[in-house]
């Protein structure tokens, strides 16, 4: 019955498969890509934006893919990973390291940090399953406030980032010059006109990400798939099923952590307090955008499902400045991307149990 | 109310009610020790406190009280009410840019909030039918997403598209609304209808007069048709529709009602504020409202009048005393204002964890007897061969 | 049977919630009145502004009055009730007069000259509309909605 | 009252078939008002089907619906839903209760029918806000429970009811309907102790003597002949025997129920039972939580190298065993594999003792629906055998062997003649039978000692079925595998497996050679059911 597919069926599909949010969003950044140079934005410089802000946001995009796998849902619970990475960044400074060094060990340091977390994390959700997506927002939320007393109380004193005036107290934003800045992007830069690579940034990108591609390939990756797929099966097959969800938050945490210390290296700044809860929406939409559900998800996903993404917050303030002279972009990124989640949640995915 | 409530709720089984009364009640008391512990730090004094959870009983009740019947519904915690909390905020800036003052202009105001909110209510309760078993997370976002459209609208097309008239709330560019509208000439008015003065606290009469008809209401609906439909829904879908009740339409029944009723509770919120902030008011009013049901010791599936007046005034004692408590303890003010936000994400999440792994005992009891059975029946086989 | 007495009792209370909604649009609006004791000029008499006018309203002493001043009140609705306190010159006995009188429903804000009302003359010599003029905003208000996103609070914002 | 004295229920030449199967063929009956009639028959003998054709269950209509007529006091009708026939007067109590656990009695027995009173409110928003008229409502489910002739406290939530309860509670419901002629009662006394069976045998005494027609279907068939003015005997889909319950006996019911005597030496022509067999797998005292499946004491041994077959009624057990052994569901006893003690409630511990297990729930448990053949069949061999792996880094690094996977994928496919596009296809695409050789192949894929295959030919055509059988009769005989089978088809069974046991209330009844008549198996089917 399945040999004689014509080619329009297939077409008709693969289409189908995509889904119509999905394709709304894609031609409309296409759309803005055509229109740009029409309404006298530089399109080299837009496109240089893409690459940029996808290089910032990949990991953290990435770092949904192993609880999708095994089946825990979407992590709305990124905050918590961020915090580690936070911990990370902060005590790097604390401790009197600059430069690249300061990257490497914010990274060594947040790693412990997301690995209690995301244990803790995991043994939660374990307990809770069903109902996932709901209690991992909601983690993130307390995580967060918790963190704002304590990025008050911890005794930090590196005038570079207490508050001046009262000498404690970690300040909101924190500049990172002289620290990691650039840290990654810095390596092997390219500049052609208008347009610059990060090529460092995205080599660290396509190291994790292929890293996720290989880990998903060996014995215990294709474990965590099946256990996403269904739980059951790989229970009857001897699968400890919780050991390896509890697995999958982890590594979701730790990729967060490092996303946020490869965001912030980008971005020149670490943003502390209530930063972290922005951070979990627009990465969830992303990968969506992607093409993910909410029990699979491919790097292929994150790839595309940021490029999307990052294109169209990018693109709109830009064209729609020029054309209408009516900045849109917050809202129309907010109706696309919160969209983008609800459409996932209400498609017919076979609950996880 | 104390009598109905428990009548209607699922009855525990004896040996285990100490217990179950005990988990239940645990949220409540942590929130009168937090306060206990508080109240004298903050030093705050007797009758400014008094005021000041008067003042927030009237200001929030209504809201909360939006709550409870999709929870009846077994539909969870309504996140999506902050979509009739927008509906209300509307109602409120169209009514304001026509000078439409003072109680009549709150009464407009609702009557204009009502229809927004009925197709609001209905669009979010067919996305939520779509979404069984996970309507929280799904009407969370949701609420995200109509933000995003009351945004639109807000920010776009009224100034350019839907007539508004005065610059007062107008941005200057010639569309959309201000940051702030100020409703000097409604604040309070409800309040002040029947005020009286007890020994230096104001109580708002009228405005608990309101509160109490919703509650009259409230208690009404439930000894209908509607209410047992809607109890019958929430328990068992499959067996409701078996008897032949239309399930889907009354858990979009329940959502409209939540919403037209938060957006009702919004102006009842916002006429004592005195101002919107039409950006950001309702953004928060769900969670907050959501945290002070739950810490009047509600769960998922569970909350009753009650609940709502002890987390009503629990949760606000806490709300008030936290930040003088956490200055004078930590010598910075920021910290009890982080640590009450925290405590309000705490506890629901709390709530919800507890939720899901109730769910999950209740699956394991039934191994718990049946082991038990097998025991006495070994029992009795022993005791044969024994004779 | 029954679905067309409910068909009746829909209508019948779509009916009343509008009738309400249309009665709260007369009695709900608002107005901001201003009184101005100035000296002003009607079809060429000149009225001499008063030295001291206490104004009253709804019980409630709203504003006082020397030359050249002007005071405000918001009321509700179009009928409007003040009791003016008049004193002429200075130290003499003020005489109080009660005035009432139905604004226009269109105006938000109404400019009422004392001393023309008192000279008793039409509605259009002592009634005009207060326009507020253009202010020009320095600080940008933009588009807020930067920090829409996420369940966030607004720290130090109350409940 | 009737008129010209038509039956109050007549069903003609009443046919179904689901995709070709047929599955009832010309059942005729009559029945009079007052009536009572049992109706037994093994699982599958068309019971519930026929039942559900006069309910008008939807999932009859949505298969094409039936042949023949079904008059009603000599009326025609064909419902297309329950809600119909509940119109028309029938009322059915299913072995699932339909109940809201937070309910009183009373809420419960007028659920969506309560009397209601109007008031202003409802007058503008519709009937539903009506209030309750919990008075009426009070008066009409004591009237009800009246009817039944056996008391229930009205007032109790459902929640806080022993079973019995409950199931009088159903019964009260349809009794509480003004129109009911016809009650029907799916195996009611499944859940009830012996003094509320009784109870619940008075009660139709009492219906019938009003004159309520029931149709009281039941495995208990003591509970017939002392309730029942006729019994109807279902097998195979025919109506086999239609007699006067005072005309016969439990002996001669069961043997029209089970027997084939015609055709009745169809059992396995090489059956071999070597007493001298190694036992190999000894279970002990074994209860397993399985819903609907519960196994409550089992003590069963296993000899090397046979195929067991383990049969029994519906809902009596015999699913639970494998399910219990294998650690899929909480369980309790003991296991002793090889003279090894297997540790319960863990099924690595399970496949590393290499047993391996088909379960009945194919898409549930069996299948990885949305992945591919190749991991389908390769998973568990993979896990837990580190089959079909690549090593590097000294081992540190276990890729998975994409080419090996397809390779044993491929030879699966060849040997089960598995029909797929590739060995990549998905495994949600396939059909029943061809999905039910992956779960096989995953099985054999493991190289087990023990094979557990659990109704291993539901819902798969007739030549699936006879590969799958021979498949499995194969691998026994030609790798020495133990195979333990369960089914519900006791000829299925005896064509199959050298011994059978069968499993009557969660416990072993009786262990017999697959030679033994069908009569022999039938009494041990019916001799301890719940």
């Amino acid at each position: 019955m399945t040999e004689t597919k014509t080619f329009k069926d297939r077409v008709v599909a693969s289409l189908k498969n995509f889904g119509l949010p999905r394709l709304i969003i894609t031609g409309f950044l296409v759309l803005l890509l055509v229109l740009a140079p029409f309404v006298g934005a530089d399109l080299p410089t837009q496109i240089s934006n893409i690459i940029n802000r996808f290089s910032w946001n990949g990991i953290l995009v990435l770092a949904m893919v192993p609880m999708v796998h095994s089946g825990c849902g979407l992590n709305f619970g990124l905050p918590l990973g961020i915090i580690s990475g936070l911990l990370g960044a902060t005590l790097s400074i604390e401790f009197g390291f600059t430069g690249r060094l300061s990257f490497l060990m914010a990274i060594l340091i947040a790693t412990p940090f997301a690995l209690v977390l995301g244990s803790l994390y995991g043994w939660l959700l374990n307990k809770i399953k069903g109902g996932e997506m709901m209690i991992a927002t909601y983690v993130g939320f307390s995580s967060v406030s918790l963190m704002c007393m304590m990025w008050l109380l911890l005794p930090y004193h590196s005038p570079n980032m207490v508050w001046g005036l009262a000498g404690k107290g970690l300040r909101t934003t924190i500049s990172l010059e002289g620290y990691y800045n650039q840290a990654l992007a810095g390596i092997g830069q390219i500049n052609i006109g208008n347009i610059s690579i990060p090529t460092g940034t995205l080599l660290f990108f396509a190291l994790l990400a292929f890293g996720i591609w290989a880990f998903l390939h060996t014995k215990t990756g294709t474990a965590m798939t099946a256990v996403g797929s269904n739980p059951v099966f790989a229970r009857a097959a001897g699968i400890d099923v919780d050991k390896i969800r509890m697995l999958s938050v982890v590594m979701s945490t730790w990729l967060a952590a490092i996303g946020i210390l490869v965001y912030e290296q980008g971005f020149g700044f670490i943003q502390l307090y209530m930063a972290p809860f922005y951070m979990a929406l627009p990465a969830v939409s992303a990968i969506l955008i992607g093409g993910a559900s909410v029990n699979k998800a491919t790097i292929m996903n994150v790839i595309i499902g940021t490029i999307l993404f990052q294109g169209i917050v990018t693109m709109i303030p830009t064209v729609m400045n020029n054309m209408i002279h009516m900045d849109m972009s917050e809202v129309i990124r907010i109706i696309a991307s919160m969209g983008m989640i609800l459409f996932a949640l209400t498609r017919k995915t076979e609950a996880s149990r | 109310m104390k009598a109905g409530s428990n009548k209607y709720t699922t009855s525990e089984k004896k040996p285990t009610a100490f217990g179950t009364i005990l988990r239940q009640a645990s949220v409540p008391l942590m929130f009168i020790i937090i306060c206990a512990f508080c109240i004298p730090i903050a030093g705050l004094s007797p009758s400014y406190l008094a005021n000041e959870i008067v003042t927030r009983m009237g200001r929030n009740s209504f809201l909360i009280l939006s709550l409870l019947i999709p929870i009846m519904a077994g539909m969870g915690l309504n996140f999506g009410m902050t979509l009739g909390a927008m509906a209300g905020e509307i109602g409120l800036i169209l009514v304001s840019d026509w000078q439409i003052v003072g109680i009549p202009g709150m009464v407009l105001a609702a009557i204009i909030s009502v229809p927004i909110s009925i197709l609001l209510g209905i669009f979010c309760g067919k996305i939520l039918n779509k979404a069984k078993g996970r309507e929280m997370i799904t009407s969370y976002i949701m609420s995200f997403f109509i933000n995003g459209i009351y945004q639109l609208v807000v920010l776009y097309l009224m100034g350019s598209v839907i007539p508004i008239k005065h610059s007062s709330i107008k941005l200057p560019r010639g569309y959309g609304i201000r940051n702030t509208v100020s409703l000097l000439n409604m604040r309070q008015k409800l309040d002040n209808l029947i005020a009286i003065n007890v020994s230096g606290i104001k109580i708002p009469v009228m405005t608990f007069i309101v509160i109490g008809i919703l509650c009259l209401f409230i208690i009404w609906f439930r000894k209908t048709k509607l209410g047992q439909d809607m109890r019958a829904v929430g328990q068992d879908m499959e067996v409701a529709r078996d008897a032949g009740i239309d399930v889907e339409r009354t858990r979009i029944i329940s959502i409209v009602m939540s919403t037209v009723l938060a957006g009702i509770g919004m102006i009842i919120y916002l006429q004592n504020m005195g101002n919107i902030a039409t950006y950001s008011s309702h953004s928060q009013i769900g969670m907050f409202c959501i945290a002070a049901l739950l810490v009047g010791g509600a769960s998922v599936d569970r909350a009753s009048i009650g609940n709502v007046f002890l987390g009503v005034i629990l949760f606000h004692t806490m709300f008030i005393v936290a930040p003088r408590a956490g200055a004078y303890i930590t010598g910075d003010s920021m910290i009890g204002e982080y640590f009450r936000v925290f405590v309000s994400y705490a506890v629901i999440t709390l709530a919800l964890v507890m939720y899901e792994t109730n769910k999950r005992r209740a699956k394991s009891e039934s191994s718990r007897e049946l082991r038990a059975q097998q025991d006495a029946d070994e029992a009795n086989a022993a005791g044969k061969e024994n004779v | 049977m029954r679905s067309k007495r409910q068909i009746l009792f829909r209508a019948g209370a779509l009916l009343i919630v509008l009738l309400i909604a249309a009665v709260m649009f007369i009695i709900g609006r608002g107005h901001t009145v201003y009184f101005d004791n100035k000296t002003a000029e009607y079809n060429g008499q000149e009225y001499e502004a008063f030295h001291k006018v206490v104004v009253t309203v709804d019980g409630e002493q709203v504003s006082k009055l020397g030359k050249r001043d002007r005071g405000m009140a918001d009321t509700m609705g179009q009928n409007f009730v003040m009791t003016l306190e008049i004193t002429d010159e200075k130290g003499a006995q003020p005489h109080s007069h009660k005035v009432s009188m139905s604004l226009p429903y269109s105006m938000d804000g109404i400019i009422i000259n004392i001393p023309e009302l008192m000279a008793g003359l039409p509605a259009d010599a002592y009634l005009s509309e207060f326009v507020v003029a253009p202010v020009e905003e320095t600080e940008s208000e933009t588009a807020e909605g930067e920090d829409e996103l996420g369940d966030e609070f607004g720290i130090g914002g109350d409940v | 009252m009737d008129n010209n004295h038509a039956p109050l229920l007549e069903m003609r030449n009443i046919k179904k078939d689901f995709f070709g199967n047929q599955v009832l063929e010309d059942i005729n009956l009559k029945l009079e008002a007052g009536e009572v009639l049992g109706l037994v028959g093994e699982n599958g003998a068309g019971k519930s089907t026929l039942m559900k054709i006069l309910f008008g269950a939807t999932d009859i209509s949505e298969t094409g619906g039936y042949g023949g007529e079904i008059y009603l006091n000599g009326e025609k009708v064909s419902f297309k839903t329950p809600f119909e026939a509940i119109e028309a007067g029938i009322g059915m109590v299913h072995q699932e209760f339909s109940l809201i656990p937070g309910f009183e009695a009373t809420e419960n027995i007028l659920l969506n029918r309560e009397p209601k009173k109007a008031n202003l409110i409802s007058e503008v928003f519709g009937e539903r806000l009506d209030t309750l008229d919990r008075k009426e409502m009070d008066e009409r489910a004591a009237k009800a429970i009246e009817k039944m002739g056996v008391s229930i406290d009205q007032h109790m939530m459902i929640s806080s009811m022993p079973v019995g309860h409950k199931q009088f509670t159903e019964i009260a419901r349809e009794l509480s309907k003004e129109q009911l002629r016809l009650l029907i009662l799916d195996e009611p006394t499944a859940v009830l102790t012996e003094r509320e069976a009784e109870a619940l045998l008075e009660s139709i005494r009492g219906m019938s003597a009003r004159g309520i027609t029931v149709i009281f279907i039941t495995h208990r068939l003591q509970e017939i002949l002392s309730v029942c003015d006729k019994v109807a005997v279902m097998r195979d889909g025919i109506l086999v025997q239609e007699v006067p319950a005072s005309e016969t006996n439990v002996d001669e019911i069961t043997r029209w129920m089970v027997g084939r005597t015609v055709e009745g030496g169809s059992a396995k022509t090489d059956i071999r039972i070597d007493d001298n067999a190694r036992t190999i797998l000894k279970i002990d005292k074994l209860w397993v939580d399985m819903p609907g499946e519960t196994v409550r004491n089992v003590s069963l041994e296993v000899k090397e190298g046979e195929i067991l077959g383990i049969g029994g009624l519906a809902g009596q057990g015999k699913l639970g065993i494998p399910n219990g052994i294998m650690g899929l569901y909480e369980a309790g006893g003991s296991v002793v594999f090889d003279g090894k003690e297997i540790p319960l409630n863990n099924p690595r511990k399970c496949l590393d003792a290499s047993f391996a297990f088909v379960s009945e729930d194919r898409r549930g448990v069996g299948l990885l629906l949305d992945e591919s053949l190749e991991w389908n069949v390769a998973f568990p061999a993979m896990q837990v055998q580190n089959k079909f792996l690549k090593y590097y880094l000294g081992g540190l690094i276990k890729w998975r062997d994409e080419k090996a996977i397809r390779e044993v994928t491929e030879k699966y496919i060849d040997e089960l003649k598995i029909k797929c596009t590739s060995s990549k296809q998905n495994a949600r695409e396939l059909s029943g039978g061809n999905q039910q050789k992956v779960c096989l192949a995953k099985a054999f894929a493991l190289e087990p000692k023990v094979l557990f295959v659990s109704e291993p030919t539901r819902g798969i055509d007739v030549g699936a079925k006879a590969l799958v059988l021979d498949a499995l009769k194969k691998f026994n005989r030609e790798s020495g595998v133990t195979v333990v089978m369960i089914s519900s088809e006791l000829e299925e069974l005896r064509s199959t497996a050298d011994r059978i046991a069968i499993v009557s209330g969660g416990r072993i009844s009786g262990i017999l050679p697959a030679t033994s008549s069908v009569e022999d198996f039938g009494m041990l089917m019916l001799k301890g059911v719940v």
